[in-house]
């Protein structure tokens, strides 16, 4: 049977508030799943909590809504055990580079086939739009009691410190190009991740869908080109890490979107398989039961008294 | 070990000293080898600071002709490798016994040893009479407690022999261990062959090395005179036994019961299991070290989630950081094992010592209430066979267990017959064969509270899993009758796994008719039958801690003995709370120092004769 | 209100439903000041789903003659802003009661709110007689149940009077909460002038949108026709009372006793004590944002030990993050205090709804022993006094202090007495005053085992703190001598606190010479205390529940029942630990909603006649 | 009466193994003090836990050793308390990158003025020389049952996606150099760290003292300037980006020391200064007792029912 984009659509409504850009982010992500074809029951999306966090109710495939800052050991997890799913993690600005950094910085170390999306709105909404780690210095919104006194950081330079092999943005109302980076982040052998620019009008009245729109605009249309090769001379790696390091911190009138890099390096997956013999056909939530036994007995030859 | 007819021995501890870093953990196992391969039941103890180089370490192992689970206070022979050992052990020879020490170190004065701290000087130096004792004076002690003294120079002694057989002086050095060891058996007069055969196997990677070592050992055998009246010797054949820790036990009973996936942030004394995993490959375990405990914890509940068999260690500090997770796969119904590796708290605590102060926090560990599971292990045999309980019980039952162990048997080692691993059948749990399309996860058509299951990602269904409560596919819901029979449903698991583990399963008693009983919870077990053995007394080893057995019966009309290793008596209350029984006597240690047989035989007898307290602190222990 | 004539009102309950995010909040403070400046007791309790904008919500509003704590399950008036409070509500408004709705919303199906979850769905369409109900049958519904209904376009008439008083459209709708309060106040009969000097007060920094909403409610007054039989009348003047609920109350007696710095990281429902601190600089409190608890608490801890009081607020899953540093703190004698806002769990569970599910995961926190204690606030007036409290026993005994709070408190604002700040000095601890050079900090020489303190950073003096096990100077040790006299000193400070404390503040009773006891801790006192009138039973409400205070001749011979919001009876089980009492009635609840009077009275009337089971689930609430 | 280097000394000997670089990170702190002329009771040192942990007990400041992964918050804590204290965080590699890694973020959107030290052995010490988030990716050293499966990450790419505003880099054995960038560190108004290249002979046999000796260099002593000025052209912005990410990603023949970026920001008691009256003089730890109650009052004014 034919799939549908509305095979990828569960019977429940989304509680966001009206104009969220998460509305946005869950088309956009339906779409990139329907497009690439996967079967729903082959995907398992993996949350935070938040308000982005809901985002895997709306969706007809696994979904995971987990705790606090761990959508990506949980989604981890997943992924090792069964390395034929395909496992997008999602997060909040607050979830994600917050009380989850720690965790982005581990992931970035590993490398595992995952797309990670950063739901950034700046604020913490579902808490009541407290600052999140991706608001500005001085900046106040309606929520704040006074401006904001920590300064942001910057998801893609972060993702670049901690190895991300697939770094990009996306913005959250233009759904098209949204659907396509998220169907290169799946596509990508190794750890993607989006942080999209999401607006959240109930709180954040700074950076609104007004705002945004004439400032964002796609870098790869304008020629920039994000792949990577493995072997770099020094003056390549030079000029590759100088031209992402600027084009990921412009930030102003113009507002960089797409695919900011594009490296290949060995996927976690593939990492374990060097070691652990058959991984990953030998994965434990594939591989056939049986010979637990044997296994514990192997082990137990190696405290033999007499060998 | 008096009189001059070599008197023949039942029970033998040999106990040696020396620096941290210095091998003489190498050393230790190499006695120990020695002696199961002829037959004796060796058990071995390691006590050690939180140092990688330099502070004082020891280990005793003791040898009997019957298995046995604990230590004594006072050794037979200590092979003191170093001048704080000398220092350090002055009470624990038993009159009779043997001290093997370099005669340079007993010309050292106690402030010029590099790593006694200020406590332990100032206790030792009034031991030896105040002032800045020369260690000489240590030597005077132990001979007034009538041990015998032998001066054997063993690093000049490795030195010589070495190069004797042709090696350099830095490699001559390296033998230390086996001279050691070489020398202690000399003076017992074992047989140099089964040295010779262990040494053979220790270095079985390395041929030279192998080869110097069993030269030097020879060597050694040669040059030392055995002591006239003492025999030590070859009992048996050790046949399928193994010599084995408890870490390494609960490893292997995971492994039997199906682990797939262990996912660890390093601490002491709890990465010896995963570590010990991703040595072995060859257990299918795909072990990941990751960045800290809050991702391992989450990783492994993932990993469940997707249907692998998922286990963690920890210890005390690591666990603190698993609580919120644990809640998480309570209410989400994940099964997750954690052996909690108890030492000494609070906060980083004592970290190489160990305890049982980690009870209460256990039991409470995450807010909400949730189904769960703990239970204790005593033993190197519990150890296997609870971590694989464990293992099917959070399938069955779809929740995360507990599986307390502590230092003290991470780091004991023993002879025991092989584990039967047939014994173990990984459980499937609740199944359901035939999901298609969105389905109910958290069926409250849920037998027992246990709605049957499918992983994340099975082909063909769909389900959701959330934090907060939720409906029977796993949608958010804060209806009031839903929420109720949801927290309904997972509290029936308590209630259908106490009625599935029987009574059998949740204790075990010894002697119960007696009209004192002692209780106890994990590795308390082995101290307390040696040291009760004759008295008029019973046991009885609490193995769940939560269910709680139905013990209400069985101690009414005794009088109780509480033993546990922690200050407050967390098991104590626990036991009230239970029970509504509070203990006659409640003896306790919190030193960071296991329980010797002789303290522990005292405080019992002192129960007996109604001279002891309410509660009662055990303090023996270096 | 049945009958021509006006009716004298004693206590009278408004509700106000309406969608989350609609301003619904605005429009209960709004009635709960009007009465309030009129001389009426007021509180007011808030439901709400965890979520933005759009599902359920409602507020209710109590205005009696006297001081209540607690709230009614049948409410006087509805005033139903949408069709979902129409559906949901049909069982919660007395016989006589009114409800306020909009014709416009009874037209719709069932199946047309878009918020409505499925559970809920399924419930209301079975009691509206199946199908998928128009709402014309909640309509008939409670008409059967004696319910005055009043139609009432809410929305409609805000446009129409706001555009009729000069507004534009947008601005006028903006008014609907104005106009909600307005007609209630107008149906009631309540004077103008209060609901005018309010909005004058509340929109006091907006003139235009003051006299705006001043136009508005006067115009309404005009429309809105009073019914004849009801007479809500102002009572007396406010003089100094103040209107606060739990969590401001709790910031408030923190500051009283000296509060310097908070790190926050926020989470429902403890993040509106540091908000409301951060908003108000002339606390003088450093509040500081940051990463995740874990920062949260070891900032405050670093901040305590630079000499600065330091308290957090969090709820369940942040205290998950903190029970590592608590250990910390215990072992490092570093004064800390958390309030713990409870919130029902297990894990995000219900985040936004209450519960006193914690209180077993408090006692045991952290691994290992140390000293610690933990109290629990019954009211907004205890949650001054015991912050305050909880601030001063942390600096005096240098030990943290868990200050249990719960969702009801937190979101539950009342009219009370200001508080007599004068009761409360900042206790400034032992303080060493002439510390030169290396400073004892951990001094054996502790009485009470709290060791006098200087904060580091102290000119001319130095110490050094450490999570490991440590000497008097703080440097670490192993020693077994040295260890046990370090937990015993800290273990000390228990038995000191409890003395310095003194019963009264362990607890306190009401009857206590009744033949039937109710023991009860946190927030179930005011329910308990209003249900239990006239009944013949007593009332304990246990403060402390560590130190546990010494109950046992209190309950001797009692039949003892005991209320509480959580499933496991944790109270329970903590009083048969420390007193060997079981309860003969455990009552809990454990939907997230509050107890009502009602429910609980029945309760205890089922407890007096002896037909009361052993254990009672309490159900009640939307 | 005039302070001496011993002043800075302990009576406790450090229990680390023979040969360890903590020996060169403790007499260079203890150098940098002294050199400062920095009161010894005025200075806290504040550690998590490992080997390098157990420094703060030799120095005779004040010195507290914290839990694993948390001397950032503590540091924090103690400072925003009394700003008058000079205080150095510090952390072993995996203490600060791995489970400590979220508060490197944390501390770098605030810029409090605290010096912080990395110990970079590239092992976990104390446990027994697991891989620590610095070690290489495929690297054993000989405490590891298997190559390493995760990639390094920088302290110099982290600290620069987090906001840091003196980035350096030392060399344990060669305290004067190392203790140089501590004074510079401790003397920067705002958040400093100084990732420390220290070997470790018991664990790490691949990175030793032999291995870096020849290939550390002082970038600064080659001509690099790390100054960055508060405001730049968009040109001078992308230069310096460019520069600092070469330079702290250059790693094998070569191995380079030094200061690597220096910029100005508002420390965070400079910020918090703008909103609490007075502060850092009303600072908790350092304003006279009294005035509680009357704060009290202040507050319950605007709880008035009639104002
Ligand atoms: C351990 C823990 N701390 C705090 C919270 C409370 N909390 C819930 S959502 C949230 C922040 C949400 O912000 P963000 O991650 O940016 O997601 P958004 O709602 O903006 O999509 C917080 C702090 C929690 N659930 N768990
Ligand atoms: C929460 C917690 N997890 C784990 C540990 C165990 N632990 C102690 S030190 C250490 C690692 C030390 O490595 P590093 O930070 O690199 O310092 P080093 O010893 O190398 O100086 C670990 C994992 C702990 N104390 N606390
Ligand atoms: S609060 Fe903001 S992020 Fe949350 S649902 Fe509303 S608009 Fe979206
Ligand atoms: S293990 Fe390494 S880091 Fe630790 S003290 Fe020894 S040499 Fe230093
Ligand atoms: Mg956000
Ligand atoms: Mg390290």
């Amino acid at each position: 049977m034919e799939l549908k984009l509305a095979d990828y659509k569960s019977d429940l409504a989304p509680d966001w508030c009206p104009g969220c850009g998460d509305y946005g982010i869950l088309s956009a992500l339906q779409t990139a799943l329907y497009k690439l074809g996967i079967e729903p029951s082959r995907a398992v999306l993996v949350s935070g909590i938040g308000c982005s966090a809901k985002t895997v109710h709306y969706a007809a495939t696994y979904g995971i809504h987990t705790l606090h800052g761990r959508p990506l050991p949980v989604a981890q997890g997943v992924k090792l055990a069964n390395p034929e799913l395909t496992v997008v993690a999602m997060a909040g600005d607050g979830d994600g580079m917050g009380i989850g950094a720690g965790h982005f910085v581990g992931v970035g170390r590993r490398n595992p086939d995952l797309l990670y999306l950063i739901f950034n709105n700046e604020v913490y909404g579902m808490t009541k739009g407290q600052a999140s780690p991706t608001l500005e210095l001085g900046a106040q919104p309606k929520s704040l009691a006074r401006p904001n006194l920590q300064s942001k950081v910057n998801p893609l330079m972060l993702a670049f410190a901690s190895g991300f092999t697939f770094i990009a943005r996306g913005y959250a109302y233009d759904v098209k190009n949204l659907a396509r980076l998220m169907q290169q982040g799946i596509e990508h052998k190794g750890l993607a991740m989006i942080d999209i620019l999401q607006p959240c009008p109930t709180y954040n009245n700074l950076h609104t869908r007004e705002w945004f729109a004439p400032r964002v605009y796609d870098i790869n249309a304008e020629g920039y080109d994000p792949r990577v090769p493995r072997e770099m001379s020094d003056a390549e790696r030079a000029e590759r890490m100088a031209r992402f390091t600027l084009k990921a911190t412009e930030w102003g009138e113009r507002i960089p979107t797409g695919v900011f890099w594009h490296a290949d390096l060995p996927s976690f997956e593939e990492r374990l398989g060097t070691f652990l013999p058959g991984y990953p056909k030998t994965a434990p939530s594939t591989r056939p039961p049986g010979g637990e036994s044997e296994r514990a007995r192997a082990l137990m030859r190696g405290h033999r008294v007499a060998k | 070990m008096n009189g001059m007819e070599p008197q023949v021995i039942d029970d033998f501890t040999w106990r040696v000293g020396g620096p941290q870093g210095g091998g003489i953990e190498t050393a230790a196992t190499l006695f120990a080898q020695v002696l199961a391969r002829g037959g004796w039941w060796v058990g071995a103890r390691r006590e050690y600071h939180s140092n990688i180089m330099g502070r004082h370490s020891y280990l005793d192992v003791r040898a009997a002709r019957r298995p046995t689970r604990a230590f004594f206070e006072r050794v037979d022979l200590l092979a003191a490798l170093d001048a704080e050992t000398l220092a350090r052990h002055l009470d624990e020879v038993k009159p009779g016994g043997v001290l093997v020490y370099d005669p340079d170190a007993a010309r050292m004065p106690l402030s010029k040893l590099p790593m006694l701290d200020g406590a332990a000087y100032k206790r030792i130096a009034a031991a030896l009479g105040g002032g800045d004792p020369v260690l000489e004076r240590a030597l005077e002690r132990y001979r007034e407690s009538d041990v015998r003294l032998v001066s054997l120079a063993l690093e000049p002694l490795a030195r010589e022999v070495g190069e004797a057989v042709g090696a350099d002086a830095i490699t001559a050095k390296k033998t230390l261990n086996t001279v050691a060891v070489a020398a202690s058996l000399a003076l017992l007069g074992y047989p140099l062959e089964f040295l010779d055969a262990a040494l053979a196997d220790q270095f079985a990677a390395k041929p030279k090395v192998a080869e110097l070592n069993r030269k030097v050992a020879a060597e050694v055998y040669r040059r030392v005179e055995p002591l006239a009246d003492v025999a030590l010797e070859p009992i048996g054949s050790p046949g399928e036994r193994i010599y084995i820790n408890g870490s390494h036990a609960s490893a292997m009973g995971k492994v039997a019961a199906g682990l797939g996936f262990m996912s660890y942030y390093p601490i002491t004394p709890a990465t010896d299991e995963p570590f010990y995993l991703e040595a072995h490959p060859e257990s299918g375990v795909v072990v990941v070290q990751v960045e800290d405990e809050l991702a391992a914890v989450n990783m492994a509940i993932g990993a469940s989630m997707a249907g692998a068999r998922a286990a963690l260690t920890t210890s005390g500090p690591g666990f603190a950081l698993m609580t919120e997770a644990l809640g998480f796969a309570g209410l989400t119904e994940t099964p997750l094992v954690v052996s909690l590796y108890q030492r000494g708290g609070p906060s980083t605590g004592l970290p190489t010592r160990t305890e049982q102060g980690d009870l209460r926090f256990a039991l409470g560990a995450g807010h909400g209430d949730y189904p769960r599971a703990v239970l204790a292990s005593a033993s190197v045999e519990d150890a296997f066979a609870d971590a694989a309980l464990a293992m099917n019980l959070a399938a069955r039952f779809q929740l995360p267990v507990v599986h307390l162990m502590d230092k003290y048997l991470a780091s004991t080692t023993r002879v025991i017959e092989p584990f039967d691993t047939g014994t173990v059948v990984p459980d499937p749990g609740v199944v359901a064969t035939d999901a298609k399309g969105v389905f109910p996860r958290f069926s409250l058509a849920a037998e027992g509270g246990v709605s049957p299951r499918i992983p994340v990602g099975t082909p063909g269904a769909g389900y959701w899993i959330t934090s907060d409560e939720h409906d029977e596919i796993g949608h958010i819901t804060e209806d009031p009758e839903l929420r109720d029979a949801m927290m309904e449903k997972r509290a029936a698991k308590i209630e259908a796994l106490r009625k599935w583990l029987g009574p059998e399963e949740m204790y075990r008693t010894h002697k119960p008719e007696a009209g004192t009983l002692v209780l106890g919870w994990g590795s308390t077990e082995g101290v307390t039958l040696e040291a009760m053995e004759g008295l008029d007394m019973g046991y009885v080893q609490v193995r769940f801690l939560l269910p709680f057995p139905d013990l209400e019966a069985l101690l009414e009309g005794k009088r109780l003995v509480v033993l546990e290793y922690n200050q407050s008596g967390q098991f104590a209350h626990l036991l009230a709370q239970e029970t509504g029984r509070k203990p006659d006597h409640l003896i306790v240690k919190y030193n960071g120092r296991p329980m010797t047989i002789e303290e522990v035989r005292a405080a019992f007898e002192a129960v007996l004769s109604g001279e002891a307290e309410a509660y009662t602190v055990l303090r023996a222990g270096v």
